[in-house]
């Protein structure tokens, strides 16, 4: 006589290898018990699981046992099934989250005047990403907007604080202005003139 | 059949001569080697009238057991009271053999571990569309990508800006009120001093700059009482005529 | 801040779903914790189920977790269906495989020399089975490739990391004891092995 706890066991690994609900009579043949005894055991592991909260359950249906997840789970089996897709900012959002950072904080007229181009896609675009907010108003006429970078802006780049930015005339300098030429004239980087 | 069945059995020349070592029951610091290298070409000999190919693969070994063999019939030299056999001629071949049968039992050991794996089943992963989401935008930014955008566009804004300045020095030159009022009075003139009109006045690729110079220009006309104009509906066109009596005057001076 | 218990609940599910092994720092990233600190998470997981002898145990491979079935339950898996078994090795592959295990990196040339023919094509085998990959190159003449085993081989073997491999001079003295004893009786024994 096979033990119960043996049996249970069993009953574990059968389930999990099954995958669609096992019927209790199949599962009970298998031991020659009962199909109540086997029954009592579907009912007891059902409750193990259930009363320490486990990340898997039993669930019946109709004297058919399966495992499940626990749908308090679904949230993060989702977010680990979600797959992650690369982006990467375009030319024209590099320059005005350029701005942004260097000129901070700064309408969209600043901005305007300096890049000579309209920009409200790229800092609409620019602010769904996170990387600047709305961080007050000018006193200016029409009190216009002041954006500044966020923290995950910071997060990006691995910089502690906003102070960590590269010195533009380190930027100009640490940059070699060959690589640069060689960057504009395979249209790497595309610009607008 | 029987060969073939042998052949299997030995995945190489050093796996049959283990075999050959152990079922001899032969100490393996103490090969005999003239009886090994001789039970070793017998099978070589079974071997080759199976796969050529494969019979060759175990001929370096044959070659050199047979160099050994040739080896131990030569009286060797061994210094007073030292152990031992560095100049044994199967000193060699017997790390090669112990090096090899430690894989061997090694591969054993992984074969037992196989076999216990079979016993452990995974599961087939779950159809994962229902949890699929649109994928979350991840991106991609580092520091120098950063710079070389600002820095391009560093050097962008100073070439635009040094554009800017020569095109607005043509275009001054270019356009004078003085030119202009110039340019109407002979264009009057072409006209044999009929009326004209304003639009006649503005060319079809003049900018916006062109046409308030042409504006401008009228006005100072007027002020000068060089001519008159006359509007009659708002935002109508704008008839021009010379001033006869200026004109005259200006001739009969 | 996620509780601990949640997050062990959430790791059996994500492990559940995803039947492949599930990497450590996927499943740390999803809820912003230390790699480490989800690693203690997965262990204690898994030592749970042991201690409880249940019929599902979590298997490790090198960082990566996986719930699998109690091998002791393979003859009630069997009785209740019969699952596809993989393809046992032939003995030449697993001794190309065990020179790859305990002598990685290594060459073609090595592997050859020691078992006195060629084995390109189980090295080539091996390579198809993921067992082994390419690993870098010699620094000798020629560059010659250099192998090593793979997470798969890992897996395949039940082994979590490529340390737990038993020490190979261990399994080599226990099998020679025989040898040795005739050797200590004739007072052969006189090189160190």
């Amino acid at each position: 006589m096979t033990s119960k706890k043996t049996i249970k066991s069993a009953f574990e690994s059968m389930m999990f290898v099954w995958g669609e609900p096992l019927d209790v009579r199949v599962a009970a043949e298998l031991f020659n018990i009962n199909w109540k005894d086997a029954y009592d055991y579907f009912i007891e592991l059902k409750e193990e699981y259930e009363q320490e909260g486990r990340g898997l359950q039993i669930r019946e249906t109709n004297k058919n046992f399966q495992f499940v997840t626990n749908a308090d789970n679904v949230e993060y089996i989702e977010r680990l099934c979600t797959p992650v897709k690369e982006k990467r900012l375009t030319q024209q959002a590099l320059e005005v989250l350029a701005i942004i950072a260097y000129k901070q904080p700064v309408t969209k007229g600043e901005i305007e005047s300096i890049r000579g181009i309209k920009c409200d896609r790229v800092i609409e675009g620019l602010t769904k990403k996170d990387l600047i907010v709305e961080v007050g108003r000018s006193n200016g006429i029409g009190r216009p907007i002041l954006y500044g970078t966020t923290d995950s802006f910071l997060r990006h780049f691995g910089f502690t604080t906003i102070k960590e930015l590269p010195d533009i005339e380190d930027i100009a300098g640490a940059m070699n202005l060959d690589d640069l030429e060689e960057i504009v004239e395979t249209g790497q980087l595309a610009i607008e003139f | 059949m029987a060969y073939k069945v042998k052949l299997d059995m030995f995945e190489g020349p050093f796996d049959l001569l283990v075999y050959l070592i152990e079922n001899s029951e032969m100490n393996i610091y103490d090969i005999q080697v003239a009886l090994i290298t001789k039970q070793y070409l017998e099978h070589i000999e079974k071997i080759k009238a199976l796969d050529v190919a494969v019979a060759t693969e175990f001929m370096v070994l044959a070659a050199v057991l047979i160099e050994i063999k040739s080896k131990m019939l030569l009286p060797r030299f061994k210094p007073e009271g030292e152990l031992g056999f560095e100049d044994d001629p199967r000193a060699e071949l017997v790390e090669k053999i112990l090096e090899y049968k430690k894989f061997k039992q090694a591969a054993e050991l992984l074969d037992r571990q196989e076999e216990y794996n079979q016993s452990i089943f995974e599961k087939p992963k779950e159809d994962l569309t229902r949890y699929t989401r649109e994928p979350d935008e991840y991106l991609n930014l580092d520091i120098n990508q950063f710079a070389v955008a600002f820095t391009l566009f560093l050097n962008k804004k100073k070439r635009v800006e040094e554009i800017k300045k020569n095109y607005s020095r043509v275009e001054r030159q270019k356009l004078s009120i003085e030119d202009k009022i110039k340019q109407i009075f002979k264009f009057i003139k072409e006209k044999a001093h009929k009326k004209i009109t304003f639009n006649e006045l503005l060319g079809e690729d003049d900018g916006k700059y062109e046409k308030i110079v042409t504006f401008m220009s009228v006005l100072e006309m007027i002020r000068l009482r060089a001519i008159h104009v006359n509007q009659t509906i708002t935002f109508g066109d704008i008839t021009i005529s010379m001033n006869e009596e200026k004109r005259r005057g200006s001739h009969d001076k």
